[in-house]
C-alpha cells in the first residue's frame, strides 16, 4: 500500500522555478515550457507553483551572483524535502560566459547538490521536458 | 492611517527576474518606494574589457535574452562605425529581419505577462501560442528560440535563400491575423481594460524629466524613435511610422507594443521583398584601429546606446553601453505612487523592464 | 468577456496543439544549434574557434606528437561563431539538442578530438599536415606535388616557393 | 445503535467526509481538465487532484521561523471541520436526506464562512505581509459577497415558505421536498433574479478568477496560502475541494433537486448537476476573465447581484398570492 | 542637420568662454556624432546646462580608466548626449586620485543612476549627489571595481575556469585510459 501510494505520489511534481542572475533567457523559455498549451506540462502532472514551500522539482537558473547568492540559499533551504534540483541552462552549470566575474559566485553545485543538467543557451523548451522528465524519475526515487 | 512596507521580491513569481523594491503603502494605496538593483549584476562590462572583439559578439547577446539581438548588432555597428566599416547592402537588411523579428517576439511576451498579472491566464495562453510562431521562425532560420547568434563584425551570418524566404514571408502573413486580434483584444475587452486604464499614468512631462526611451516615451506621447532619428542599417530606406499615444498609463504602452509588432511584421515584410542580392559579410578580417565610437539602434524597449573605445589591441579599451530600461526603471517611482498594491507588478511590468539588461 | 468566449469555443473545436514530445516525435528544423561535432581530420589547428569562444568552451592541448581538441558543451553557448570563423568547417553544430544530463556525466559531457601532429618532410619539425579539407577548398583537386605541400612546415614552403620563383627567373 | 452511528457514518463517510471529498477532488479534476482544453491544452488527468494530495501527504512540511505556530497549524483543520459539518446538510434529491438535527439553511450559510475564517486566520498567524493582505481582501470579498448570497438564500426561503403555509423556511430537507413536490425552482421565471444571483456569488465564495483577489499568485504570491507546506497545504485543498462540493451542492438544492429515483442513479444525477453548475459558473468563468481589482469587485457586487437579490426578493413577496 | 552643428557651437560658445573645438564625425547614413573635450573640468556644468536649455537628453556617461593614462595619473568621464538623434560627446580628464565632479542631477533628473554608477566601478566623488549609495555591486564586492581591474589579469588567473577545467580533462582523460 506505501509503495503504492508512493508511486501514485511521484506523478504530481510541482515546480518552482529560482533565477539566480539569469539574462533570462532559460527564464523565458521556463515560463514557455511550464505555462503554454503547447508544451503543456500538466499532462505530466506539472503545476508551476508561485510559493517555494509548495514544491518538489526547482528549477534554477543564472550563474548566481554575489547580490542575489544570499537570497537563492535562503529560498532554496525553505523547499521541503524530497526535492529534486534542476540547473537549466549552461550558467548554473558551469557559468557560461560569466565565469570569472568579479560578480559572480556559482556555479550553483557549489552550493547545493545539482540533480540534473541541462545545457544549452538557453534550452529550448522540448530539452527542458526531458529534463522535468529526467528529474521526475530522479524525484520517484526520493519519496 | 498607518503606513507599513512590504518587500517585492527580489525572487517574485510575476516578474521574470530578480528585483527589489520596498513598498511603503497605506492600506492598498502605495505611497513610497526603494528600489534596490544589481542581483542580475554579473560584471558584463569588466568582462567585455577582457574578452577580443570576436567574443564579445556572444557576449553581448547574453546580456539579454528578449532584446539579444539588438545588443550585439548595436556592438559591431560600433565596430564598424569605428573603423569606418561599411557592411554590404543585404547585410542591411538581414539585420533589419533580425532586430524586428525579435522585436515581435519581446513585445507580445510583454503583452502576454500582461494578461498573467492580471490573472487573465487565457489570455496569456493565448499570446504566448501565438509568439511561438515568431519562435519557430527564430528556431527555424537562426537555429536558436531567443539567441539568434545574427551577426558578426561587418555583416551577418546568416543568409535567406529562397525557400527561406518563403517560408518568413508566410509566417509573417499568418502572425499578421493573429497580431490583429490580439490587438483589438487588448482595446476591447473589458478586463483588460478594467484593469489597465489610468493605472500606472506617467506623464509627458515626468517621462521627458526622467528622460524615458522606448514604448514607455511613446505611451506618453513623446514621438522619438531611433530608428526614425538617426537611422542605422536599412531603416532609411524602409518604410514605417512611429507609434504613439498620449494617455500614458499601462493600457497605452500595451498598445504602442502591439502596433509596433504589427509595423514590424509588415518592415520584415518589405525587407524581404526588397532586399538585393548579394554577400552578407565583408570578406577580409576587420582591423580595427585606435579610437572611440557611439553606436546607437531601437531595441524593443527603447533606445540602445553603445559607445567604444580600442586602443589598436584586439580587445575594448572601455565597451559601455545604456539599455533602455535604466531610465525606465527609475521612472517606476512616478508612476507606482499613487497606485494600488494589486497594481505594482502590472505597473513594473508595462515597463517591459529588462533587469538583466540594466544591471548587466 | 464576451469577445474572449469566441476564442476559447474556437480552441475547444481545434483540439490540443499540444506537441506530443516527450511521448512523441517533435519537430526540430534544419539548422538548429545544438550537439557540437569536431572533425579531425580536417582541422588545420588555427585555434580560430578558440580564440572566438566566448564561453571559454574550447580548450586546445599542444604535445610532442598531438594536438588535443576538448569542447565542453556544459560551457558552450552553441553562438556558432566558432564554426562561423572555420575555415574548413572541422567544427560543426549538429541538431542534436538532447543534452540533459544527470549531474555525474557534467563533466563527460565533451567532444574530444586529436590532429596528429607528422614531420615536416623537408626539416622535421613537427607540425599538422594541411587537412585535406582545406586543400579541396583551395585547389578543388590534389595532386602528388600538392600533396607534398601540405606536408611542409610553412617554412620549407617558403623556401620551396623561393626556389620556385628563382626557377622562373632563370 | 445504528441510529447512533449514524451521524459519524454520515460525517466521515457518506455523504460528508470521504463521498464529498471524492466529488469534490472529481470536480476539481473535471474543472482542470475542461479548462485546459478551453486553452488548446491536454491537461492533467481526471485523477490529478487525488494524486497531488497523497503527494502533499508524503512532503515535509514548515511552519515560518515568524509564525504563530499553533494557531497556523491549527487553521487549515478548522476549515475541514468546518466544510465537513457542511457537506452533512446538503441533501442529496433521492438519496439522502439530512436530519434537521444537523442544522438548516443558516447554519449552513455560518459555516460557508469558516474556509474563509480558516484561510484569514492562517495567514494571518503566518507572519508574511502577503498573508496579512491576504487577510484583509479576504475580508472584504467576504463582506461583498455574503448579502447576495443571503438574499439568494432568503428568497427561496420565502417562495417554499410562503407556498407552504409559514413565512420562510429554512429547513433544507422541507425546500427539497417542495421541489420534488411542485417541480425545480430552476424553471420558476419568479426565481430566475435568485438563479443569477446565486451563479454570481459562486466564484467569489470558491475564490476563483476574477475573484480570487485574495489569493492572487501574481500579486501577493497565493497570499494566506503562501507559508504552507506538505499536509497543511494538503488539508486547505481538501477543505477547497469540499467547498466545491458544499457550495455546488448548495446550488443544486435550492434551485433543482428533483431526482429520478433510484440510488446509484440519483446519485449521478445530482454529480452530473454539480459538474453543469461548475463548468458554467467556474471553469468557463475563469477562463475567459481576468482579475479584478479588490475596490472594483467590492463595488462589483453592490452593485449587480446586491440589486438583483434585492429585487428577487421583491418578486417573491409580489408574486405569492398569484402563483 | 547643419544647423544642430552652428546651435552646438552657438551654446557652447555662449556657456564656456574660450571656445572648444568640437570634432564631429559622419557615418554613412548622415548620422552625427560630436565629440568635444572640455579643457577643465569645472566647465562640465555650464556646458550641460547649456545642452539642457538647447533642449538635449542626457544618454548615458561613460567613465574611463585606460592602461596609459593610468601611468599619466589621469582619467577621463564621458558624457553622452542626445540632440534629437544627434549625440553629442562632452568628455572631462579627472585626476586618477581624489577625483570629483559634480553632479548633474539638477540639471537632468537621469543623471542619477549614472553618477552612482561611475561612483561604485571606479574611484571617483560626485559632489551634491542626492543619493549616492551603492547601485547595482553588492557591499561585499571592493570599491571602485574597475580602477583594480588590470586587462588579462582575470582572464588569466579565471580560478573558477580552472577549477572547471581541471575536473573537465581529470575526468575525460581517465574515460580515455579505460
Amino acid at each position: 500500500m506505501k509503495t503504492f501510494l508512493k508511486k501514485v505520489a511521484a506523478q504530481s511534481p510541482w515546480l518552482y522555478r529560482i533565477n539566480a542572475g539569469s539574462c533570462n533567457g532559460c527564464d523565458v523559455e521556463l515560463a514557455t515550457t511550464a505555462c503554454i498549451s503547447r508544451y503543456d506540462v500538466e499532462r505530466l502532472g506539472c503545476k508551476y507553483c508561485g510559493s517555494p514551500k509548495h514544491a518538489d522539482i526547482v528549477l534554477i537558473t543564472g550563474p548566481m551572483t554575489t547580490r542575489v547568492k544570499e537570497k537563492v540559499l535562503r529560498l532554496y533551504a525553505e523547499i521541503p524535502d524530497p526535492k529534486v534540483t534542476v540547473a537549466v541552462g549552461i550558467c548554473p552549470i558551469s557559468c557560461g560566459v560569466f565565469r570569472d566575474s568579479y560578480a559572480i559566485e556559482g556555479p550553483i553545485d557549489k552550493y547545493f547538490p545539482v540533480d540534473i543538467n541541462v545545457p544549452g543557451c538557453p534550452p529550448r523548451p522540448q530539452a527542458i521536458i526531458e529534463g522535468i522528465a529526467e528529474a521526475i524519475s530522479v524525484w520517484r526515487t526520493r519519496l | 492611517m498607518s503606513s507599513y512596507t512590504i518587500p517585492v521580491g527580489p525572487l517574485h513569481v510575476a516578474l521574470e527576474e530578480p528585483m527589489y523594491f520596498r513598498v511603503e503603502a497605506q492600506g492598498e494605496m502605495v505611497v513610497g518606494l526603494d528600489i534596490t538593483a544589481g542581483h542580475v549584476h554579473r560584471g558584463i562590462e569588466a568582462l567585455a574589457m577582457t574578452r577580443n572583439f570576436y567574443q564579445n559578439i556572444t557576449l553581448t547577446e547574453r546580456l539579454c535574452s528578449l532584446c539579444s539581438n539588438s545588443h550585439p548588432s548595436t556592438y559591431c555597428m560600433a565596430l564598424e562605425n569605428l573603423a569606418s566599416i561599411r557592411i554590404p547592402e543585404r547585410a542591411e537588411y538581414l539585420r533589419v529581419i533580425a532586430d524586428e523579428i525579435k522585436r515581435v517576439a519581446s513585445n507580445l511576451f510583454n503583452c502576454a505577462i500582461l494578461g498573467h498579472i492580471i490573472g487573465f491566464d487565457s489570455l496569456f495562453k493565448h499570446v504566448m501560442e501565438t509568439r511561438e510562431i515568431m519562435q519557430d521562425v527564430k528556431e527555424t532560420i537562426y537555429g536558436n528560440r531567443m539567441d539568434l547568434a545574427a551577426n558578426c563584425i561587418g555583416g551577418v551570418k546568416y543568409d535567406l535563400d529562397e525557400e527561406r524566404s518563403k517560408y518568413l514571408w508566410q509566417q509573417m502573413e499568418r502572425m499578421k491575423k493573429h497580431l490583429d486580434e490580439i490587438y483589438a483584444l487588448y482595446c476591447k475587452n473589458s478586463f483588460v481594460r478594467l484593469r489597465t486604464e489610468g493605472v500606472g499614468v506617467l506623464s509627458k512631462e515626468d517621462a521627458l524629466r526622467f528622460a524615458v526611451v522606448g514604448p514607455v516615451a511613446r505611451g506618453s506621447g513623446i514621438d522619438y524613435d531611433v530608428r526614425q532619428k538617426s537611422p542605422y542599417a536599412a531603416y532609411d530606406r524602409l518604410d514605417f511610422e512611429v507609434q504613439t499615444e498620449n494617455g500614458g498609463d499601462v493600457l497605452c504602452r500595451a498598445k504602442v507594443r502591439l502596433r509596433e509588432a504589427q509595423q514590424a511584421v509588415r518592415l520584415i515584410q518589405q525587407c524581404v521583398t526588397d532586399m538585393p542580392a548579394g554577400p552578407t559579410c565583408i570578406d577580409t578580417p576587420p582591423e580595427i584601429p585606435a579610437g572611440e565610437a557611439i553606436a546607437k539602434s531601437e531595441a524593443p524597449r527603447g533606445e540602445l546606446i553603445y559607445y567604444l573605445r580600442t586602443d589598436g589591441s584586439d580587445i575594448p579599451e572601455r565597451l559601455k553601453w545604456r539599455v533602455p530600461s535604466y531610465m525606465n526603471w527609475d521612472a517606476l517611482k512616478s508612476m507606482l505612487v499613487g497606485d494600488k498594491i494589486s497594481d505594482i507588478a502590472l505597473i513594473v511590468n508595462s515597463i517591459d523592464p529588462c533587469i538583466s539588461c540594466t544591471e548587466r | 468577456m464576451f469577445s474572449f468566449l469566441k476564442i476559447l469555443v474556437r480552441n475547444l473545436i481545434q483540439g490540443p496543439s499540444t506537441d506530443p514530445f516527450p511521448f512523441g516525435e517533435t519537430f526540430t528544423p534544419e539548422g538548429l544549434r545544438g550537439r557540437v561535432r569536431f572533425d579531425a581530420s580536417a582541422c588545420v589547428g588555427c585555434r580560430m574557434c578558440e580564440h572566438v569562444c566566448a564561453g571559454g568552451a574550447i580548450r586546445f592541448e599542444q604535445s610532442e606528437s598531438e594536438l588535443r581538441f576538448t569542447l565542453w558543451h556544459n560551457s558552450c553557448t552553441f553562438c556558432g561563431l566558432c564554426q562561423h570563423y572555420c575555415k574548413t568547417k572541422a567544427i560543426v553544430l549538429t541538431e542534436d539538442w538532447h543534452l540533459s544530463h544527470r549531474q555525474e556525466e557534467k563533466y563527460a559531457m565533451v567532444e574530444q578530438g586529436t590532429v596528429p601532429l607528422a614531420p615536416c618532410l623537408g626539416c622535421g619539425i613537427s607540425m599538422i599536415p594541411v587537412a585535406d579539407e582545406l586543400m579541396r577548398v583551395a585547389y578543388r583537386e590534389t595532386n602528388q606535388d600538392i600533396d607534398r605541400l601540405r606536408r611542409l612546415c610553412p617554412d620549407c614552403r617558403r623556401k620551396l616557393g623561393i626556389k620556385g620563383v628563382q626557377r622562373c627567373k632563370m | 445503535m445504528l441510529e447512533m452511528l449514524s451521524p459519524f457514518f454520515h460525517l466521515l463517510l457518506f455523504p460528508g467526509g470521504l463521498f464529498a471529498l471524492a466529488c469534490g477532488l472529481l470536480l476539481k479534476g473535471v474543472d482542470r481538465k475542461v479548462a485546459a482544453r478551453l486553452q488548446r491544452r491536454i491537461g492533467p488527468p481526471l485523477h490529478q487532484p487525488f494524486v497531488d494530495l497523497i503527494k502533499l501527504w508524503h512532503k515535509d512540511s514548515s511552519v515560518p521561523e515568524t509564525a504563530q505556530s499553533r494557531v497556523f497549524a491549527w487553521a487549515p483543520h478548522v476549515g475541514v471541520t468546518g466544510m465537513a459539518l457542511a457537506a452533512l446538510l446538503i441533501p442529496i434529491g433521492g438519496v439522502y436526506t439530512p436530519s434537521g438535527a444537523y442544522g438548516d439553511l443558516l447554519v449552513l450559510l455560518y459555516l460557508l464562512a469558516v474556509p474563509a475564517v480558516a484561510l484569514m486566520i492562517g495567514g494571518a498567524a503566518s507572519g508574511s505581509p502577503f498573508g496579512a493582505i491576504g487577510f484583509s481582501r479576504e475580508m472584504s470579498m467576504m463582506l461583498a459577497y455574503e448579502g447576495p448570497l443571503l438574499l439568494a438564500l432568503l428568497s427561496v426561503a420565502l417562495k417554499v415558505g410562503l407556498a407552504t403555509g409559514g413565512v420562510a423556511t429554512f429547513s433544507l430537507a422541507e425546500i427539497v421536498r417542495y421541489q420534488q413536490a411542485h417541480g425545480a425552482l430552476l424553471f420558476d421565471p419568479v426565481m430566475w433574479p435568485a438563479v443569477v444571483t446565486f451563479l454570481f456569488v459562486i466564484p467569489a465564495n470558491l475564490g476563483v478568477v476574477p475573484f480570487d483577489i485574495p489569493e492572487a499568485e501574481s500579486e501577493i504570491l497565493e497570499g494566506p496560502l503562501l507559508e504552507y507546506s506538505g499536509k497543511e497545504l494538503g488539508l486547505f485543498q481538501i477543505m477547497s475541494a469540499l467547498k466545491m462540493v458544499v457550495v455546488l451542492g448548495l446550488g443544486v438544492t435550492l434551485f433543482c433537486p428533483t431526482a429520478p429515483g433510484g440510488l446509484l442513479l440519483s446519485l449521478a444525477w445530482f454529480i452530473f448537476k454539480c459538474l453543469v453548475l461548475m463548468v458554467a459558473s467556474v471553469t468557463v468563468v475563469r477562463s475567459a476573465t481576468g482579475r479584478l481589482r479588490i475596490d472594483q469587485a467590492f463595488s462589483f457586487y453592490f452593485k449587480w447581484p446586491e440589486a438583483l437579490g434585492v429585487a428577487s426578493l421583491i418578486l417573491v413577496l409580489t408574486t405569492r398570492n398569484f402563483p | 542637420m547643419q544647423d544642430v552643428i552652428s546651435q552646438v557651437k552657438e551654446a557652447l560658445d555662449g556657456a564656456l568662454s574660450p571656445s572648444v573645438a568640437i570634432d564631429w564625425k559622419c557615418d554613412f547614413k548622415g548620422v552625427k556624432t560630436g565629440w568635444c573635450k572640455l579643457p577643465e573640468s569645472d566647465q562640465l556644468l555650464a556646458a550641460a546646462s547649456a545642452i539642457s536649455t538647447m533642449g538635449g537628453r542626457l544618454s548615458t556617461v561613460t567613465a574611463y580608466l585606460a592602461e596609459k593614462y593610468r601611468k599619466q595619473g589621469r582619467r577621463e568621464i564621458a558624457y553622452h548626449f542626445d540632440l534629437d538623434g544627434t549625440t553629442l560627446t562632452l568628455t572631462i580628464e579627472l585626476p586618477l586620485e581624489k577625483a570629483r565632479v559634480a553632479s548633474l542631477t539638477p540639471l537632468f533628473r537621469n543623471a542619477d543612476w549614472n553618477e552612482r554608477e561611475f561612483m561604485e566601478l571606479y574611484d571617483i566623488d560626485v559632489i551634491g549627489h542626492p543619493d549616492p549609495r551603492r547601485l547595482f555591486i553588492d557591499e561585499t564586492i571592493e570599491p571602485a571595481v574597475f580602477d583594480g581591474l588590470i586587462p588579462y589579469s582575470t582572464l588569466i588567473n579565471g580560478a573558477s575556469s580552472k577549477t572547471l577545467w581541471e575536473a573537465v580533462m581529470a575526468q575525460n582523460s581517465k574515460e580515455q585510459g579505460k
